[in-house]
Formats: C-alpha cells, structure tokens, sequence
C-alpha cells in the first residue's frame, strides 16, 4: 500500500507493479484507476485518510487475497487532484483470471463502503466535503441511541 | 481518561474525557450542536480497531476515534 | 483493437490508453493484462488469430459498450510470447465504477469463450495445439450428425 | 464452387467444393480421417459471419470458414 501527497503517477506506478508481477509467475494482473472527472464546477477533488485503520484494512485484505493464492495492491492520494489527474489504483495479481476478476470487484467496493478515506470538492478553492457521495463505514450507527440491537 | 479524535469532515480538535462506556461518549456528542449529527453516521474505533459491540468497555488510556461517512477512491 | 507480431509492449500500450481515456473525462480505467506463466516446461505460447472475426467480435462489444455509456480496448499478440512477457491486454473505461468492474469480467470471459484465437504451448520449438485448455466457440456442433436440435 | 478453410491448430489448405449444404459439408469433413474430429467441435462461419442455423444454404463463391475449439489470451 502506498500513499502519496497529490496526484499519482498512475503510469510509474502501473508500470513498476507489472514488472514485480511477471517476476513473480502471476499469469493475471488487473489495474482499476480513478480519473478525477470535469462534473459539478470542480477544480479538483481532495482527500483525508487516516492511516492506521486503512493500512489494517489493506492487510486483512492481503491476507484474504493471499489464500487464494493472489494478492492486492493500491496507492492513493493525500490532499488536492485536480480533473484528469488519478488518485486511486488498486491492483490484483493471480495465476487464475477468474480470481483476479473476481477479487478486483470485491476489494475495489469493500474499499468505496470501508477505508477510512474522506472526500471533498475543490470549488474556487474551497474544500467542500462530499457528504452525498459518502457511505457510513461497517459499525457505524453504534452511538445512535434509539439503537434496539 | 480517554482521548477522543475526530476524522476528515468533523473538523474539531481532540478532546480527552473521563468516560468508561461508548454510552457516556454517545451522551456527549449528542449534547453538542457540532457533533450531534456525526454520532448519528460515524463509526469508532478504539486504539484503531473497529468496535462492533455496544457493551464495549473503554479504559483509561484508550484513544477512540470518530469515523464519519467515507468515500475514497 | 489492436493486434502485434510477438510479445505486447504492455506499459507502452496501457499509457498511451490511460492518456486517451484521461482526456475523453472517464472517471473509471480497468486494464486485463495476460502474463505467460513458466508451467509445463514450455519456453513460451504462440497463438494464431483469424482477424475478420475478431474485429467483428470485438466491434459488437465496443456498441454493447457504448450503449452503457463505456468503452472497450483490447490488444493481442501474434505468434511466439516467452514466459513473463504478455500476450493480452484487454481496457474498459467508463464514467461509473459499477460499469466498469462489471463489462471487465463480461469483455473478458467471452473472450475466452469466443475470440477467434488458438493458442500453442511451444516446447523445445514446437508448436502444440493447447487443445485441453480451448472451448468450443458459440454455435460449435453445427457439423454434428447426432444433432436433434 | 465453395471456399473452405480451415483455421488454427486443424493445418489443413483451403479446398472448394461443390456443395449446398452444410450437411454435405459435414459429410465430407467426417469421411476424412484429417478432418473427422474438427467436424464434432468446430463452429462454422460464411462469409466471416457465424451460422447457427443447421439449415443454412451455400450458394456458389461463399467462403466458408472452420473454427476450432478457442483459447485466446
């Protein structure tokens, strides 16, 4: 897992990836990037992360990933993206095509609905949190107290 | 006490608090016009691992932190 | 679509598809790459391709991909493709994540089933028909006697 | 005349033929020893479209093309 302050390098970083993946006899290997699109009167998008909780989710995946024989990897941006630039890679390497396939889709929402990362609109400069886009993370509800469970 | 951090959107500083169930913590967020709707959506972590039981117990010492809606990627 | 003599440039190709997708505002950019694996003492695979078919297949999947707002490339060797060099690179790119992790694994899967392609383990320089690891392509048993249907 | 070639792994040269039917191509594909397997397994296109209909006519100049079992990628 790597984290960057700012846009990615999507093509180093892909290209870095692909070349330990061949060295490791994986006979697939899919990339999902995330390209900051022109919507909404956006300059950029920017994002927090807390990082001890994503990085225990990234390895709990890694492990998942890891007994079916595949494994996972992503790199995210820190802070302002502006359109056309990408903040988000994730990656899934395996002997077989349909782990890969399957697994890509897996991590790639588990990752939208769970880690711990925040998102905002960048508008005439301004951070404006993207509180309709945004999804209550697994446990969340757990001080509402009309709770019946 | 515990210390009490608050993530992305939420915007406040942290607080330390003399508190010993996540009942006590939802008291207080509830009683602040700032944090009342965060309680609502947010998850907590405590010493950065997700706690899923509503009889979780907090001991002195412990960092919990607030986790707001996310979206990433 | 696009299809080489010999072993893809696969970060020269995949940039270059980043770069176009980047400029036509997709928000989404999924990359399928196929890896030679070292199994079975082969040295490498070599495929044969009948490309009219091909292109015809693969352009009812650009109209499928297109009526779901997406895009679809693909890129294929032809020939000999040692071990950990690749022979296969399939992209979606789309404004919708869900879109995309979707048409990936359907693009990819008929592929498989029904691409024109026939591949050859290549073992002390001799081509060998993989004909354990192909599929009877859609419409295949057309020539049967037996048939009742 | 008809035009059939055969594609990939079956390594056979074109031959033309003076037949109508696809029955009539199925009975000279099984009457060779060559041929006989790829008659059980292969899909058949004319003119670079797929049949999926047993009743299919030829009609002279048609190229027909035999495609055996797949595995691209």
């Amino acid at each position: 897992m790597e984290l960057f302050q700012g846009p990615l390098d999507v093509k180093a970083i892909s290209n870095r990836w692909y070349d330990e993946v061949r060295e490791l006899n994986y006979g697939a290997f899919i990339t999902f990037v995330g390209i900051i699109r022109a919507e909404n009167s956006i300059e950029a998008l920017s994002f927090d992360i807390y990082e001890p909780i994503l990085r225990k989710w990234f390895d709990s995946w890694q492990q998942e990933a890891k007994s079916r024989g595949a494994l996972v990897k992503m790199a995210h941006a820190i802070g302002n993206v502006p359109i056309a630039q990408s903040s988000y890679i994730a990656a899934v390497a395996s002997p077989k095509r349909k782990v890969a396939l399957a697994l890509i889709e897996e991590f790639v929402e588990d990752f939208k609905a769970n880690a711990p990362i925040w998102k905002y609109d960048v508008v005439n400069g301004e951070r404006i949190y993207a509180k309709d886009r945004s999804t209550p993370m697994e446990g969340a509800g757990i001080l509402k107290k009309d709770s019946d469970d | 006490m515990v210390k009490v951090e608050f993530l992305g959107p939420i915007g406040k500083d942290p607080v330390e608090l003399n508190i010993n169930t996540l009942e006590e913590l939802a008291d207080y967020m509830l009683k602040s016009d700032e944090l009342k709707e965060w309680a609502e959506n947010s998850a907590v972590a405590v010493n950065n691992t997700i706690v899923q039981d509503h009889n979780f117990q907090l001991k002195s010492g412990d960092v919990v932190t607030i986790l707001p809606p996310v979206c990433g990627g």
